[in-house]
């Protein structure tokens, strides 16, 4: 009996997923499309978080009372994404606290490329543009994943995201007509954060075993390559019109592909840096454990005042 | 004119101040929620700064930006009161030093709006709306955390102890404040004194913290006599305008 | 010749990064005697720093001053190793960075006084004497917070989980430093690594701390890629000569 | 019979001071002369200890490397005095940790002047040119106080004091030889400092009890006033060759009494600073009390290895 009434449940999911009809909080869903859920969105979320530090890292430091505005908000962006993330987390049964303990302890990931320092102010300029500009290749897709509360969160942060990219492109502009030593300071930043960025898309296709899966349930809409092409294929003239290098001497426009094509990535670093070894992960997990231990008290207190604040408003009542 | 300029670039540095011990949390908060708030108040302080220092740049017409008057002033230049560049220490102290600074700025904001200054009087009307949203955080942290656990009602009075001292300066008028004063430039303080009070006592007693007894008051930042914290501020604050002078940002 | 001129920088950057920590205990050491023994290392690396600044501007020829290397390059201009920029932490955190160093150094500079460089030999020999009394310093108060009480064995302990992946980088060879060493102007450093584990593994066996595992290595440090601390590090230390330029002091 | 052998006593000390004998560690003195000095030595002990961070501060600001190492090593140096004097006043019965905790605790004093902040380089110069010269005018008479230990102690001290007020002083001659903004630095920390300088001397002699009673006993050897006096004679024509105002507009030369006449001292600052309202005096022992809490591990640990090495030690024997 009960087999038969999960066939049908799973039968009804498949056909929703196949019509492109969102599937919904309330709604039935297979064990393992929930987990990769979870999984992913907290990945996103934390990914959110944990961005705040490089970038945040030149708020003090930021060149002008505009550009300081800008980066603030900017950053404090990141913190509203990430809430959203994790509220579209929750309606999938999942609490933030336990979330938060999964990035903590370092058993949730969080994308690599926060584990990258930020050595300049064109560094400022080159994660909006280029990391940015990754995330919302990645990002702009989800907007039409199966699960509607995950895309509807999509859409706010995309809208938000192509702002980001677009100030970090002013910032790298503003550099690449600036003084000589800010031209090097731009392609300084670049030459940084080319390479991680590209490892942003995730391994090849051949080495992405839950990207079928995860294609077929429409969670994701396109391969790790295919949007590394494309990001490659948008890049390469913005560059050009700023006038900057790409650091990859072996990158040439292929004709044939109507595409480029580009050098080998060191997929050793990308790996070492996932298994916690980039060169900030153990910063980036220290300064959050910070956060989260000094902030223990805080939380305590406004928990029990909340409490007493309900027992006098049932007393008075 | 010279006042008008003087005392317009002491407000402008002390909302700078501010919004940048504030934008130091960014990232580091206790609560997601809370970071964006202090953030949130960071900026509006930050875009009240701006104003100021355009209009001061005005005043002074010497062809100079908010980012000269921001950036290109040593220590001894500003003109902040002590309190807003102490350092954040923990959360409550942050909550403790906005909740001094916001009350009074809640007030003297409202009286501002009466300048016969135009601009000022503009400015205060625009920054009012923000430090209304401010004093209401401030004030309901405040209870909260006195009125919280044990622990949190320590802390709160250790945050007391510490910057109380830090909060009679915000009423004391400088020889510019006094001229000011009497061109009804800008407001009396007694009055504002007098609501600062009123509004601190009521909160204090709502979050079960002793109101401080009458104590020294330290003060000189308003004549640039600083604390030894405002100078590692500003070697971040202006490194990159400092070592790459002159550039467009 | 351009070759020599990069790796003196990058032994001075080195040398200054590393006094600029221990400075920053100056004032603050857990012990009135240490607070002087730090500060005596931070000397004697500052005097090593100075000679090699002086000695890179000759080679460069542009009329440079000490000050000009020192205070007028950016963050990634630096080329000191991560291990000598990383925050000073507790005591026991100093003195692991310091041993880690400190063993290096010593190992290094021996070698270095039979460089074909007569004026990079003529340093080495200079503040080799130094070293011998860093390395005597750090290596006993490595044995002495490793086998004193349980807590400051966990600090030990930590320590060394924390700056371990930093002491690896000090013996990978760059291309100017593979080059140096062809020349004979600089050791070849397998010999001095081996001296090193050698020392290593007896001070730590002495503390009862046990010798790290094998483990990854973070590096980029000679190639200006640094950590985020660096920046803060410049920003004070470059602070009076950018904001008041081509003054004298 | 112990009267008189106390009176024998008293009388032999009185001797000795009379003839401008030194008191040393085992000889008799009376217990009010032993306080005294335990309570001015480790003041001044302190002071050497506190001293060290307003002048810290600017270490790693320190404009040029030779200031920089100039400046660590003079820091340097005022902890080596503090250990001097320290260990003069151990002669005299009181521990080291006794003495720190009086500090820490705030029931022991030190010298106000380190109450005030160092706000710019300038403060660097004008400490080792203004502080360091009235310490030196204090502490010169030390040299041949009455107790021996102090008095020795003093000798070296006021060797290397003197060679920090010419540092001072020549960081200020570089400073008003400098640029206009070089030029403003100066005055303005010699405005900061000037009068909190004169007060360095102490009350005026009339409102100083303890003087007489240490005068006689050959612990002073000159009233605050007459060192004052000394001192002002002796900075108005160096501030005058560095170019630089007094910032006291009564400040006149009195041929009569061959000195300089000078404005108010404000007394009320003074005792304000002393009973610990100055602008640093909370910032100093929370500094001193930060580094003594989390220096306690390591203090513990060295005593548990000595004690362990000593215990190994015996064994082998």
């Amino acid at each position: 009996m009960e087999t038969i009434v999960e066939k049908s449940l799973e039968d009804i999911f498949e056909e929703k997923i196949a019509s492109e009809i969102r599937i919904e909080p309330k709604d039935w869903m297979p064990e393992k499309y929930r987990k990769t859920l979870v999984r992913q969105i907290s990945q996103h979320a934390h990914s959110e978080i944990v961005g705040m530090l490089p970038e945040g890292n030149w708020i003090t430091r930021a060149p002008s009372l505009k550009r300081k505005a800008i980066l603030l908000a900017k950053v404090q962006d990141e913190a509203g994404h990430g809430l959203y993330l994790y509220s579209a987390a929750e309606t999938l049964g999942t609490s933030r606290d336990q979330m938060f303990e999964d990035l903590l302890s370092g058993k949730a990931k969080y994308s690599s490329i926060f584990n990258y320092p930020t050595l300049s102010w064109a560094d400022v300029g080159a994660i909006g543009w280029l990391v940015d500009g990754a995330a919302i290749m990645n990002q702009v897709p989800l907007c039409r994943t199966s699960y509607g509360p995950y895309a509807r969160a999509m859409v706010r942060v995309c809208k938000e995201e192509s702002f980001h990219q677009r100030q970090g492109f002013e910032i790298m502009m503003t550099l690449c007509n600036g003084s000589e030593e800010q031209k090097e300071m731009a392609q300084e930043a670049f030459n940084r954060w080319w390479w991680p960025t590209l490892m942003m898309f995730g391994p090849k296709d051949e080495e992405s075993p839950n990207t079928e899966q995860s294609m077929r349930w429409k969670i994701k809409r396109f391969t790790n390559d295919e949007l590394r092409q494309r990001f490659v294929d948008m890049m390469v003239p913005q560059a050009e019109f700023l006038g900057l290098t790409v650091p990859d001497k072996d990158l040439k426009w292929n004709e044939a592909k109507g595409g480029y094509d580009f050098g080998a990535i060191d997929w050793n670093e990308f790996w070492n840096v996932v298994k916690g070894n980039g060169p900030c992960n153990k910063d980036r997990l220290k300064a959050r454990n910070k956060a989260q231990e000094e902030g223990a008290w805080v939380r305590e207190a406004a928990m029990a005042y909340a409490e007493k604040a309900a027992t006098r408003e049932k007393k008075s009542a | 004119r010279q006042l008008v300029f003087d005392y317009t670039l002491q407000l402008a540095d002390t909302s700078l101040i501010l919004s940048h011990r504030l934008a130091e949390w960014c990232g580091h908060g206790p609560i997601l929620e809370q970071d964006m708030a202090m953030t949130n108040i960071s900026l509006d302080l930050l875009g009240e700064a701006r104003n100021l220092y355009q209009y001061a740049a005005e005043l002074e017409g010497k062809g100079h930006t908010e980012d000269d008057l921001a950036y290109l002033r040593d220590a001894v230049a500003y003109k902040n009161p002590l309190l807003v560049e102490q350092p954040n220490g923990n959360f409550g102290d942050t909550v403790l030093r906005q909740f001094i600074f916001d009350t009074f700025h809640y007030f003297f904001l409202k009286e501002l709006q009466n300048s016969t200054d135009h601009r000022l009087a503009a400015i205060a009307e625009k920054s009012l709306k923000e430090a209304s949203y401010h004093i209401k955080w401030s004030s309901e942290w405040v209870i909260r955390l006195g009125d919280g656990t044990e622990e949190s009602k320590k802390r709160m009075e250790a945050a007391i102890d510490e910057l109380w001292t830090y909060s009679g300066e915000l009423f004391e008028a400088t020889p510019t404040e006094k001229a000011l004063q009497e061109l009804d430039i800008i407001p009396d303080y007694t009055s504002i004194k007098a609501e600062w009070d009123k509004h601190v006592a009521q909160v204090l007693q709502e979050a079960t913290l002793a109101l401080p007894q009458d104590q020294w008051m330290q003060s000189g930042g308003k004549y640039g006599r600083h604390s030894e914290h405002l100078g590692y501020i500003l070697s971040d604050l202006q490194y990159l305008q400092r070592t790459y002078p002159g550039q467009k940002w």
